[in-house]
Parts: structure tokens; sequence; C-alpha cells
């Protein structure tokens, strides 16, 4: 019971026939996960509140958390949702893409935006963040602060944005150390604090001393610290789980996106589109840096980022060669979006075999 | 001692008919009552608590429609684990079997449902659908042979199995079976309407699905009451050395209920692919085979039962969505009635073998 | 000795169970050093008094007082601080325990293992009852079983012992070994409760008796003084109807219905018996009786008749002169095989069902089952002709099996059976618990099938039952059947000799 | 060789909480009560010592929690299977589903809240190499459940309580003519049962993971479950049985970081298909089950005079 009752007016009851007033836009997220998970759901309501924050009374904001991808469950919680008088709704999970779309036909004057998907509709529009670019400068100070050079990932799901990570972050490290390698352990779940435990356990043990992840849970961060190696925080700060060992977390801001979209269905600009937020938007940002992390490192990954937002060190700048040698984008080219969407390789100096 | 608590239980002569039909509105009405006690407890209003559970599902055909359309699986998983329970095999791997269902019928939908391929849309629903069954009695037919040949517990080895479908459905929509062109995104393609089940009511999701396993259970009925087959099946579940006298195959009595329920499980697997998803996921249910045994026993493991109790539970699911978005209930409440629904459906059979008497002192 | 004060004297005890007053105001007195008989029908009421007087169950209503002074016996480990020790009917062992550790089960806490192991030796010596304290109890025979109950009792060094049918289990010569030691006992002054129908034991053994009948003391007496007619008139206030046994003159030259014909099968799990070359034959119009001791592979015998137990050789089982060694159950009724097994409630028919379905166990065919389909009408109209012609006591056909009475049940599944119109009729125990008016039509069933030139084998551990209705027997041992004899050759003593397996010499001495 | 070690290492650690669950049915089933609600206990345990873990910062505490919620619990299913005498199997399951349903609503607010590091391992001999690191590194809930595996098996077999436990389970009638209480004794032996998968739990939450999450104990219950059956009832073999399972549940990553080319959601099905294979293996002999098997197990005992 910890919803709307945060949102509960101060003002007496009293006033309950409220003065002629326009109505709050109704605004309604779809979670995957629970709030409190610290990870991708987490992040998600972190943006919510930015909305509430920005809005005030002119919007209503709502969640159903722990929704199942399977779309039938998923479909009649966004159709409830539109029933219910929501005109702007947001699905936080791939999964919900299929049920989206056949409710986004349903109620035409309803707003949906769906998030890391690809189809889209007149009132569907999708959205992501370029998490690979905190991935990628992640990347950047664990190659400069490995020792053995053995980096790996607890990586949860084997989908192009995870290996578009896994890539950007050795891709990353690479850049600083061209000897570093990357091992990825798949748990097969976002958030299985057990098992990223397990993996992060089996990772140190075989000689991994900086470990990045792509699972939800702060599992990993907390391993590290108990076996004195580093680890980098993901879609949120997650230093409280282990001071020593957390370099920098790659930290997604929703926030952004969100009031930017709810201010447009206020103002009537709102527009079915495709939207990319990385660096450059605010979308994400690689902070929360170590106290002890190098003056040296800190100043580089500031450099790198600089290039990123200005273009004028891209990260996926040809060559690029994948791990079983083959050359996936060439000398001086850079790849678009649309490559990036589909990738299915690893770089070189990933060992082992895309899943699948 | 004797203040405490001045009833005792008193075996009854004969178990009592009545109660047998009671006891499960018994065991919802405590249900609902210790469910208001919870809604207290959690501040909220319990009238309106119930109102979410119990009548707001019914507000309107769109939300009736949503409730028959939950219990689909829920019924069908439940007619199969109720000739299963009654042969006393304890097959609790449904979710896995129903699993395995939906995966079968969604690979043979890749196979059919391709660019210009030449199979009318009937009859590719039909081939779906019996790989659906196919594949849950194959899943079942595990369980049923290690028990066979080799007397393994059948309740573990179902449930294990369960975790195994559930690792092999994933395996399946990130390798063999993901949609090309989905953006490698761990799916499959989404099928082609003429190979979806047809609706049953227009501007609704329910489907054909849902009459079917109706008929289906008007069939069960007179499998488990009326035939012989289903007469042995049940003689061997309460009393086996009886079955073995009357010279009614216990291994037959095993393979036939396991192969029925897995059966029943992959229908509901395939009748949800064809259904309201209409394409593979990594997860395909929400834990409908699990929720399917509580069924099967509010329904007394006769199939009208089954398809009262899964209505029941259909409400309850869609209530603890609702209790969610108008409520702001967490949704694991569920869950809690889940299981607080059986608890006092196992407490309240008691009544059909005793009865309450006042103590007396001696 | 103050004979003045008695050991045991009850008062007044009732005890009601739903729907039977199981006891009913009952009295009873026990001298120190004195043999009591609790002699009744089944189901007067003899074990519940005796569970009462243990503390297992709770009386209604009486009183119970010990060496004159009132108790309140309310569990076992009371009655065992009293000095009271107890044998019951149905064991209460463990199987896969030691000797030794069922019997420190029945002891006060205190005793150390190696000191319980000399004990059990020396009171094994003392008594004839010799243990291995170490070996697992389900190796042991009916027989060993009782003794360590027996021993485990004398151990609490009791001053009255309570015996509830300990003879149903025990070959004659073993009866004998027992009363040895019982008198002797009771020269040391202990007071013994001996429950038996039994009435020509009790007359040899008992000092005093009490006679039940349903629940109710209905006579007290010296039964040294009294005949056994006597006896059973107390029991069931009738004289017992006495059979009339004719002999088929031809049985020896009809067809050979039944042939067991070397049967042998190894153990189907772990307690079971190992069944050896079993050689037996039954002819149409002839009774044959198989007596032995309970456990010495008479289930195994019936399983493997039954067609519950397939895996003999095709000819190691002749059913009509089809080699039926392999064949399930329902193929077996098909070559007309009928057949009442010794359990009634769980294999001879469902408790939770009705009567009329319990038709259909062996009932697979039309008018029954038409078209996979059961013929519910049917069923019930033929469970009630049998209800009425077999004067089933049980609410009709709608009645659940568990809600009849033993006898009664044990009247309907051999209504059932005799329904089939069997050329072969097999029944194990047929009178096992069932009381006198019962077993005598029962009896009379059988005999009448017999004349109608039906092959009938008996599998009983009563003797007298298989005297009184067999024209030949064999004798079941450790697996293996002895040759038969005719009845009219066979004596009690001979019968309790082969009992132990004893045979082989006689039969040897015989041909040499 | 260092490998091996954290190999070796992880393995107990995987291994505790099944040992100590195992043990704890396997005094419920050497009673002779089928509780197949482990997972329930479990998971309830893991919430409710997570929750006092995180609220006091004493594991301590929080064990003692998960214990007693798994006792709590445990008498849950004591009431109906023991007084109501309800099918065991139908209430075990309940069990588990209401501990599923009841600790996923308790534990919405500590999602993914974390736990201050503990000390780990024994002084000095953690220090020893190869079988420091393999060995004495390990929380000392895993030591106290080696001790209580071998208190188990002492009591079971030498002393006079245990062998009125292994009685019971082989046949109640029997003991109850004998004067035992059978109902209390089984309930005592719910209890401790309850105890020890509340315990299994709490160290689920409370040091294995650290953390909650909804479905923490994902399997493990059954397994332990599993785990009693491959052991004979015998907790020697218990604990082989454990540390076997908690082998394979590790041998997995092993393998995927060596980079074995075989799909990682057929490595992860290995702790399952493992439990298979080792259940049809053990059950194939059914002497050996018969000897070893509680013979009541899973039957109800209501004595009649009541
Ligand atoms: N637990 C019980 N519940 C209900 N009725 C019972 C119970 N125990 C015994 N009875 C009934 O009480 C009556 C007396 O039974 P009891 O066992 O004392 O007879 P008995 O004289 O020992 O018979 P038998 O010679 O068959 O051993 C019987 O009608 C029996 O069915
Ligand atoms: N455990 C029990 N629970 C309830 N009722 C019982 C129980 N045992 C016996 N009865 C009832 O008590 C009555 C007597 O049963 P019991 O089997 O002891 O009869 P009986 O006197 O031995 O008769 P018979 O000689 O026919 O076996 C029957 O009506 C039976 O239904
Ligand atoms: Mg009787
Ligand atoms: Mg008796």
């Amino acid at each position: 019971g910890k919803k709307e009752e945060a949102a509960a007016p101060a003002a007496p009851p009293a006033s309950a026939p409220a003065p002629a007033k326009a109505d709050p836009l109704k605004v309604a997220f779809v979670y995957i996960g629970p709030v409190g998970d610290a990870g991708w759901t987490f992040a998600h309501d972190k943006g919510r509140k930015a909305v509430d924050e920005k809005f005030g009374d002119k919007v209503k904001t709502t969640f159903v958390e722990n929704v199942p991808e399977s779309a039938a469950d998923a479909e009649r919680v966004f159709r409830q949702l539109a029933v219910d008088g929501n005109k702007l709704i947001f699905g936080t999970s791939f999964g919900y893409m299929e049920a989206m779309l056949k409710v986004a036909k349903e109620f035409p004057d309803v707003k949906f935006e769906h998030a890391t998907g690809f189809k889209t509709a007149d009132n569907l529009a999708q959205y992501d963040v370029r998490t690979y670019e905190g991935a990628y400068l992640a990347g950047v100070v664990a190659g400069k602060i490995s020792k053995s050079g053995k980096l790996g990932v607890v990586a949860s799901v084997p989908i192009p944005e995870v290996i578009r990570n896994i890539d950007a972050f050795t891709l990353g490290a690479r850049s600083v150390n061209p000897k570093a390698t990357t091992r990825v352990v798949w748990v097969n779940k976002w958030f299985d604090p057990g098992k990223e435990r397990e993996a992060a356990t089996t990772l140190i043990g075989q000689g991994v001393d900086v470990l990045m992840q792509n699972t939800d849970s702060a599992a990993v961060v907390q391993t590290a610290q108990e076996k004195g190696v580093s680890a980098f925080g993901w879609d949120s700060d997650m230093t409280s789980f282990g001071p020593k060992a957390h370099q920098a977390a790659s930290m997604i801001n929703w926030g952004v996106y969100y009031t930017q979209r709810v201010g447009a269905v206020l103002d009537g600009s709102w527009k079915t589109s495709t939207s990319w937020i990385g660096l450059k938007e605010d979308g994400i940002d690689l902070g929360a840096f170590n106290a002890d992390l190098p003056a040296d490192v800190k100043a580089l990954v500031a450099e790198r980022k600089k290039g990123i937002v200005d273009g004028s060190a891209p990260i996926w700048k040809g060559p690029i060669v994948d791990n079983t040698g083959k050359e996936q984008v060439a000398k001086d080219a850079v790849a678009d979006d649309g490559f990036l969407h589909g990738i299915k390789f690893y770089v070189q100096g990933v060992e082992g075999k895309v899943p699948g | 001692m004797h203040k405490l608590w001045p009833w005792k239980l008193e075996l009854r002569g004969t178990p009592s008919r009545a109660m047998t039909y009671w006891s499960p509105l018994i065991a919802i009405v405590l249900t609902m009552l210790l469910g208001a006690l919870l809604f207290i407890a959690l501040g909220k209003d319990p009238l309106a608590g119930l109102k979410v559970f119990l009548i707001d599902p019914f507000n309107g055909k769109r939300a009736i429609s949503e409730l028959l359309l939950k219990s689909v699986p829920l019924i069908l998983c439940a007619l199969g684990l109720a000739v299963c329970f009654r042969a006393n095999i304890w097959n609790i791997g449904a979710e896995g079997q129903f699993t395995v269902g939906a995966l079968f019928s969604g690979a043979m939908l890749v196979f059919l449902d391709v660019p210009g391929h030449a199979i009318p849309g009937g009859l590719g629903l039909l081939l779906m659908v019996l790989a659906g069954i196919v594949g849950g009695a194959f899943w079942a037919s595990i369980t049923a042979l290690l028990r066979d040949r080799f007397n393994a517990n059948e309740i573990l080895v179902s449930l294990m199995l369960t975790y195994v479908a559930q690792l092999l459905l994933m395996y399946a929509v990130n390798g063999p079976l993901k949609d090309p062109n989905g953006m490698n995104f761990p799916q499959s393609k989404v099928f082609s309407g003429e190979f979806m089940l047809p609706m049953l009511l227009s501007g609704t999701r329910l489907h054909i699905g849902f009459a079917v396993t109706l008929v289906l259970a008007v069939l069960m009925t007179v499998f488990m009451t009326r035939s012989f087959r289903g007469f042995s099946l049940m003689v061997g579940g309460v009393a086996p050395h009886a079955a073995r006298y009357a010279g009614f195959s216990s291994r037959s009595a095993l393979w036939v209920s396991l192969l029925i329920s897995g059966g029943f499980a992959g229908l509901a697997g395939a009748f949800e692919i064809a259904g309201p998803i209409g394409q593979l996921l990594p997860s395909v249910s929400p834990g409908y085979g699990f929720a399917a045994i509580i069924v099967a026993f509010i329904g007394r493991l006769h199939p009208v039962g089954a398809v009262l109790g899964g209505l029941v539970m259909s409400l309850l699911y869609l209530g603890g969505e609702l209790a969610q978005s108008r409520l702001g209930l967490p949704s694991a409440i569920t869950g809690v009635f889940q299981g607080m629904l059986l608890f006092l459906l196992l407490a309240s059979d008691t009544l059909i073998n005793y009865r309450l008497r006042r103590k007396v002192r001696i | 000795m103050t004979s003045t004060i008695p050991r045991l004297q009850i008062a007044h005890i009732r005890k009601a169970y739903p729907g039977v007053l199981a006891n009913d105001d009952i009295n009873l007195a026990v001298a120190p050093g004195e043999i009591h008989a609790v002699l009744g029908e089944n189901g007067a009421g003899k074990s519940t008094l005796m569970k009462i007087i243990f503390g297992t169950v709770k009386p209604d209503a009486g009183e119970i007082f010990w060496n004159g002074e009132l108790a309140h016996i309310s569990s076992p480990h009371v009655a065992r601080q009293l000095g009271i020790a107890m044998v019951f009917q149905h064991f209460s062992l463990f199987d896969t325990l030691t000797v030794a550790e069922n019997i420190a089960l029945g002891l006060a806490s205190d005793v150390s293992m190696a000191e319980l192991v000399t004990q059990i030796r020396q009171t094994g010596e003392k008594y004839g009852l010799e243990l291995e304290p170490h070996r697992h109890v389900h190796t042991l025979s009916v027989g060993e079983r009782q003794r360590v109950e027996i021993v485990r009792a004398l151990l609490t060094k009791p001053q009255l012992l309570i015996l509830d049918e300990p003879t149903s289990v025990l070959t004659p010569q073993a009866v004998d070994r027992l009363f040895v030691t019982l008198r002797k006992l009771a020269a040391e002054g202990c007071s013994i409760l001996y429950i038996s129908h039994k009435l020509d034991e009790i007359r040899a053994l008992c000092h005093s008796a009490t006679v039940m009948r349903g629940g109710r003391v209905t006579g007290i007496c010296d039964p040294r003084q009294e005949t056994s007619a006597g006896l059973s008139r107390m029991m069931i206030g009738d004289e017992l109807v006495r059979l009339q046994r004719e002999r088929n003159p031809d049985s020896m030259r009809s067809e050979r219905k039944l042939h067991l014909n070397r049967l042998c099968l190894p153990k189907a799990h772990l307690f079971a018996t190992e069944l050896k070359d079993i050689e037996c034959e039954v002819r149409a119009g002839e009774i044959v009786g198989i007596a032995g001791v309970s456990g010495n592979g008479q289930q195994e015998l019936l399983a493997a008749l039954s067609g519950e137990d397939r895996r003999a050789a095709p000819n190691m089982v002749m059913l009509a002169g089809r080699a039926a060694g392999q064949l399930a159950p329902n193929p077996r009724r098909a070559l007309g095989l009928g057949l009442v097994p010794e359990e009634r409630l769980g294999r001879g028919a469902v408790p939770t069902l009705d009567l009329a379905s319990n038709m259909l166990l062996s009932h697979q065919k039309a008018p029954y089952v038409k078209r996979g389909m059961i013929d519910f009408a049917y069923a019930r109209k033929s469970a009630a002709s049998i209800i009425e012609r077999f004067k089933v006591k049980a609410g009709g056909p709608g009645a659940l099996a568990k809600s009849l009475s033993g006898g009664n049940l044990q009247k309907f599944i051999v209504g059932r059976e005799l329904e089939r119109k069997p050329s072969v009729f097999i029944v194990a125990q047929p009178t096992w618990g069932v009381d006198v008016g019962a077993a005598a039509q029962i009896h009379a069933e059988i005999l009448a099938l017999k004349l109608e030139g039906c092959a009938v084998l008996i599998i009983s551990e009563e003797l007298d039952e298989l005297f009184a209705l067999c024209d030949r027997l064999h004798v079941i041992a450790k697996g293996r059947l002895s040759p038969s004899i005719a009845i009219e050759q066979a004596t009690r003593e001979q019968v309790g000799l082969w009992m132990s397996g004893l045979w082989q010499d006689t039969a040897e001495a015989a041909h040499a | 060789m260092e490998q091996f070690a954290s190999l070796i290492a992880a393995s107990i650690n995987a291994g505790t909480p099944l040992l100590l669950a195992a043990l704890g049915l396997l005094i419920n089933e050497r009673a002779g009560v089928l509780n197949l609600g482990a997972e329930g206990m479990m998971l309830v345990a893991a919430i409710a010592g997570f929750a006092v873990g995180y609220s006091t910062h004493s594991p301590m505490l929080g064990f003692l929690a998960g214990a007693l919620s798994g006792v709590l619990m445990a008498a849950l299913f004591s009431w109906l299977a023991l007084v109501l005498a309800t099918n065991q199997v139908a209430t075990g399951l309940a069990l588990s589903i209401f501990g599923a349903g009841l600790s996923a609503f308790l534990g919405q607010s500590l999602v993914g809240l974390g736990l201050p590091a503990q000390t780990m391992g024994i002084p000095l001999l953690k220090d020893i190499p190869f079988f420091g690191p393999a060995l004495f590194q390990q929380h000392w809930m895993s030591y106290l459940a080696l001790l209580l595996c071998g208190a188990i098996a002492w009591f079971i077999y030498r002393t006079r309580a245990g062998l009125v436990l292994r009685a019971i389970g082989e046949s109640p009638e029997s003991a109850h003519a004998l004067g035992y209480p059978v109902r209390w004794i089984r309930f005592a032996a719910l209890l401790f049962g309850g105890a020890c998968c509340g315990l299994a739990g709490a160290y689920l939450s409370l040091v294995y993971t650290p953390m909650w999450v909804e479905g923490l104990v994902s399997g493990r219950g059954w397994i332990a479950l599993a785990l009693t059956a491959f052991a004979t009832w015998r907790p020697l073999r218990v604990l082989l049985g454990a540390l076997l399972f908690g082998g394979v549940t590790i041998l997995q990553f092993y393998l995927q970081g060596m980079g074995v080319n075989i799909p990682s959601q057929v490595l992860s099905m290995a702790p399952y298909v493992a439990t298979i294979v080792v259940l049809a293996l053990i059950s194939r002999n059914p002497d050996w089950i018969r000897l070893n098997m509680p013979a009541s197990l899973g039957k109800p005992f209501k004595p009649d005079a009541s």
C-alpha cells in the first residue's frame, strides 16, 4: 500500500468537489518487475516520480508492477488502463510490444509509449536509452584499472541490447588496454540475485578482476566487494552495496524522456517517434565514481564522453572485427543505428560464442 | 481446555455427501472473510476491496469475457489434473506440460506459417493444436516413464521437469524459433491471424477455445463418472489392491492419467499461443499449471467442479490485478489468496468425514 | 498370597463407538496367579475391554481397581508402571528394526542395549522363548514375532499379562509350548487375561472365564467344568450348527479344473515369500483346502492364482485345461474363475464406493459394461439381489462398502463371486472374523457349490473349518506345499507338524 | 588449482541451504510425515530472516527469525496434517503455494535492498593454501549445518528418542499401541523440520544472495525433498548429496565461464536434470527403498479413539 498514498492530497476532504479545473492528465506506467528492484523498474519509477514533480496537479500517474510479459496478461492490463481513462501509457518491457500494438489499435485517442522495442504505430512510440554508451565508458575505466586484463560480464538475456553492451564494454576496455579480454556468463534472468552472485563468483574464481553486469540486482557489486575485486553499478548507483568495489555506475535517467513526452501530450504536440536517447540527451551517464579512482581515469572518461557527444570519437568506428576474425565494420566507417539494433556478434576480445 | 475450545471432532458413521459440496463454498467464504481482514490490516476499505475482487470482474461484457478467457487454461489444466489426482498420481508438473504444449504448438506454427504457405488456416490451426496436445502429453510421458520403469517419485520428477521446460522454451526462443526479423529478441514471429482461434464474442478476446473447454468438461464428466475406463482409473487411485484384484492395470492407469493430464495442459498451452498471446515468448504462463492444482481440488476432482473452480481462480487473478491498479495493493495478494483458499478447503474438507460436536463433560 | 484382594477388578465399564456399544456395564475380576479367559464371538467387545485396561482406549464410564486401589490408567505408560503388560491381537512390531530395538521400545527408558540383549537371552532361556536379539523383525516368522511380543511383555516383569488371541497365528505345537510358558508364569503369581474364541484351548488352560456377547457380560464360569457346547451357548446364545459334508462319489475321476504345475515364483519384494515347486490339483466337485500359518506364502499363492502376479510360466497355472500362468485376472475370470481374497476391505471391495459399484470389480462385461459405458442401474439391481439372497445387513446397493461389518461384507463378496457361476472357486479365509451365523451360511454356500460340480480351493488358517469342509488337505509352509492328504486320514497332530514344514521326512518315511 | 578451490568453496556455499533443509525434512520423514511445503517454508523464512536481519543489522537475529517463521509455517501444516489428518501431499502443496504468495506479499518493500558484508571463515585455518580458500572461508552457518548433520546422525542411530522416531515412521499404529504419543512426536519433528527449512531459507537471503527477491528459493526446497530420497533417509548421505547438488549448481557457471559451447539455458537445466536422474537411479530398487524408507511416509495417522 504505497502507491497513491504518497500522492494523497493534504487538502481536507471538505474540498472534494474540485473547483472547475481541468482534469489532470492520467498517465500510467506498466512495469515488468517490482518498483524496489534497485535496477530497471526502480529507474523507470524514478522517471515517473520526475513527472509527478515537474507537472504536479496537472498529471496523475499510476503504475502496475510485476506485469508478466506473457501477452495474455499484459494486453488486459493495458486495455484496463486505457478504459480507466489514462491518456498516456508507458510500457517498460520489451515483451509488451505485441500487446501494446493491439491495444493501441483499439484506443486511437490514447498515446502509447513502448520501451526497448521496434514496432511503432500512429499512437505508439518507441523509446530506449543508449545503455551501451554507459557500458563503453565503464569499459574504459575497467581497462585502466584491471591488473590481470581479464574482465567479466554477468549477462542477463542474450538480446541485441545486452550483446551490444558487452561489445561496447570490451571496445572501451581495449581502447585503453588492447590485451584486455572479456568473459561472459549468462544467467538467463533479468533479476535473480542468487544466480547473478553465482555467476560473479565463478568469474572471479576464474581470475577476472573487474566485473560489469547487465542484470538488475546489486548482487554482482556485493560479490565483488566481498572478494575484493571491482565492479560497476548498472542502471542506478549501487555504491551502497559495495563501497570499495563500486568504481562507477552507468545510470539511466528516464525522467528526461518521460517529462518531455508528458509535456508533449499536455501541449498537444505529441507525435509518434522512435527515440534513442543517450549521453547527448542526458538519458545516460557514467557517474558515482569511487573516491579512490585515479583522477587521470576520471579525466579520460570525461574526454571520451565529450568525444561521443560531439561525434568526434564515435564508439562504433571501424575497423571493428568480431571474435572470429571477421570484419564487421570497415575501417573508418561508423556503424549506424540500424546496424546496432541488430548486432549479433561478439567483438574481438570477448571469449566464447553468442548464444542462439 | 474445556472452556477454550468447547468443540470436538467426531467421526461420522458415513461421510457426508452434502459437505462434499458445501466445503468449497465454506472455504471460499472464509477466504473472503480473511481477505477482508487483510484489507483492514492494509488500511483499505474491506468492502471496496471485496468489491474489486468479487464484483468488478463482472462489470460489463468485456470484463466477463476476460474472466472467461483467463479461466480457459486453468480449467483445461485442472480437468487433466483431476483425472491424475483421482488415480492417485500426483502430477504437479502441469505448468511444465503447459509450457511444452505451447512450445510445440508454437514450433508447429513457425514451421507452417511461412510466407506463401499453402496450408489452409483451419488445417494449420488443427495441426498446431494437435502439436500442443502431443507436446504436453510427451512431457508428461517422461514422468510416466520414470515412474513406470524406475519407480521415481512423480511429484518430484514432474516438478523438476517444469523448470526444465521453462528453460527449454527459453532456449527455443533464443535459438531455433527466434524470429529472424525480430531484431534478435527472444521471441518467435507473430503468427498470422488465419492460424489464430476464431473469436466467440466479437469485440472481445474470448475465443472458441472456451467453448471447446466446456465441451471437454462434459466429455470428461462422462468419462469419469460413466465410462468403465474412468471407473478403473479411480479404483486404482482409491484402492490400489482392489484395482489389482479386479485386473485394472496400475501401469496403464499411470500412463493414461498422465497422458490425459499432459494432453490437456498442452492443449491449454496451444490455446494460449493461438489465442491471447499469438507468438512464442520466453515465458507463456503466470503459473496456470500450479493454480490449476487448487482449481482441481476446489472442483472436487470433478470436471464440472473444475469449470466452477477455474472461474473462481480466474476471479482471484483478475481481482488481484484490479486491486493493484484501483486500490494500489501489491500484486502478490493473489498468491496469498490462492494459498489461503487451498488451506481452508483442506480444513473444511475435514467436515466431510467428521462433525463438530459440543464437548460434554463426563 | 492374600487372595481376597483381586489383582484387577473392573466395574461398570462402558464404551460406545458411533453406532455400536462396544462395552456395556462390564464387570470382571482377576485374582493373582489366575489365568482368566475372556471369550466371545467377533465384535463382542473383548479387544476394546483389553485396550481400556491397558490404557490405549479411554472408557466412557466405569472404574478400574488395581490391587484393590482405584487406578486411572490414562496411557499404556501408566499401565506398564502398574505392572500390566499386553500382547496385542495385531502385533505392535516394527519390521525394519531389530528384535532388541523392538523390545526396547516396549520398556522403560533406562536400559542400555547391551544389558537388554542379555536380559532377552536370559528370559528366552527361562521360558523357552529363544530369540536372536540382533535380527531384523522382517526376517522372522510369525511365531517368532509373537515370541518377540511375549518377551517384550515379560521383560516389564508384569503382574498381569494380557494376551489377545495369541494362538490364531501359531501351529498346534507352538500353542502347546506357549501354554507351558503361561502356566509357568501363572505359577509364579502372574495373573493372565487370555482372550480367544477357541473353546478347547480355554478349557485346557484357563482357571475361570468371562463370556461376552454384544458388548455385555453374559456369563462367568469355570471352563474346566463346562463342555464346549455349553460355552458356545453362552457365547452365541445358540447351539453350533453341524455341517453335513458329503463326498461327491466320482470327484476323483472328474475333470481337473485347476492344476498348479510345479509353480515356482521368486520373491516379488523383500518381505515376500518365495514359492517353490507348488504342486496341486482341484477337480470338479471337490473341495481342497490349504492349511498353514499366515505368512508362509498364502498371499503369494493367491496372487499367482488370481492373476495379480503374472510372473509364472504359462503352464505353471492350468485353469480349465488352459495354460493361464500369464493371464490377467479378467481372462482368468472368463475361464470360469471366481475368487474371494482374504483382505475384504481394500482388495475384495473398494471401501469408499457403494456396493453397486463394487460389483464392477469382477463383473466387467455386459450387461454390466456395454461399449465401455457402465450400466449402473443393472449393477444396482444385481447388488440388491445379492443383498437379499445372502441376507447382507446393509442399507441397500447404495451403501458404502466400508459401512458394512466384516461379516456382512464377506457375504456380499462371496455372493458377488458366486453370481459369476464360477467353475473354479478360490476363497481365502472365508470366515475370518465372521460371526458364527454368517460363517455357517458361507460354509453352506461353499458346500452347495461343490455339489453343483465346481472345483473349490480354500486357503485358511482355521483347521476346524478346513476339516469340516474339505475333501483333501494340503499344508503350506515356507513357500512349499505339502502333498495332499485325504481328510479321512488327516489328524490335527500331523497337520500341525506339517505346518512347521516337516512333511518331507514323514512323506519320505511313508515311501520307504 | 585456485579455480578448483573456489569451485569447492562455491559448492559448499550452494550446498549449505540444501543440507539444512534436507536434514529437517529427513527428521520429518523419519517420523512418517511428508511435508511438500519445504519450498514455501523456506520462502517465508527467507523474507522473515531478511527483514529482521536488515532492520536489526544482526544476521544472528535474522536466522532466529527465519527459524521461527519456519516453525510457524510447520505448525500450520501440523494442524492440518496431524489434527485434521488431511492428505499430506495436498497440504504440503498448499503450504508451498501459500508460502510463495505470502513471501512475495511481505517482501514487496524489501526487494533489492542489500545487507552489510559479513565476516566469513575460520581465523588461521582460512589462510592455509588451497584448503583455506576451499574449505575454511565459509559462513559460520555452513559449519553449523555440518555439526547438525553429525548430531542428527547420532540422534537417529544412537539415542532412544531417535529409536522412537524411527519406530513411529515405521508403524505409527504399533507405536501408538505401545503408548507413544505419535502425534505429539510428529508435531515436534515437523516443528524441527520447519526450523531447519527456516534456517535454510534465511541462509539464502542473509548469506547466499544476500538479498530478497520474489521466488528467491527457486526450487531448492523441492531439491531438498529429492535429496532425502536420494540419501535413503540417512544423514551422512544427505551431506554428500547436498555437496553434490551444490556442485552441479555451480558447475554450469564454471563451464560457461570456461567457454564450453553449450547453450546457457541447457546448462541451467543441470541441477534439475541431475535431480531427476539421481531419483530414477535411486528409486530403481524397491527393496532398497523399502528397507530404508519410513513405511508410514505420507500416510495420515489418527488414533481412532479420540
Ligand atoms: N475404533 C473403533 N471405532 C468404531 N468402532 C469400533 C472401534 N473399535 C472397535 N469398534 C467396534 O466395537 C465393537 C467391539 O470390537 P472389539 O474389537 O472389542 O471386538 P472383539 O470382541 O475383540 O472382536 P474380535 O473377536 O473380532 O477381535 C465392534 O463392533 C467393533 O466394530
Ligand atoms: N472403525 C470403525 N468406524 C466406524 N464404524 C465402525 C468401525 N468399525 C466398525 N464399525 C461399525 O460397527 C459395526 C460392527 O462392525 P464389526 O465389523 O465389528 O462387526 P462385527 O460385530 O464384527 O460383525 P461381523 O461378525 O459381521 O464382522 C458395523 O456396523 C460397522 O459399520
Ligand atoms: Mg468383526
Ligand atoms: Mg478383538
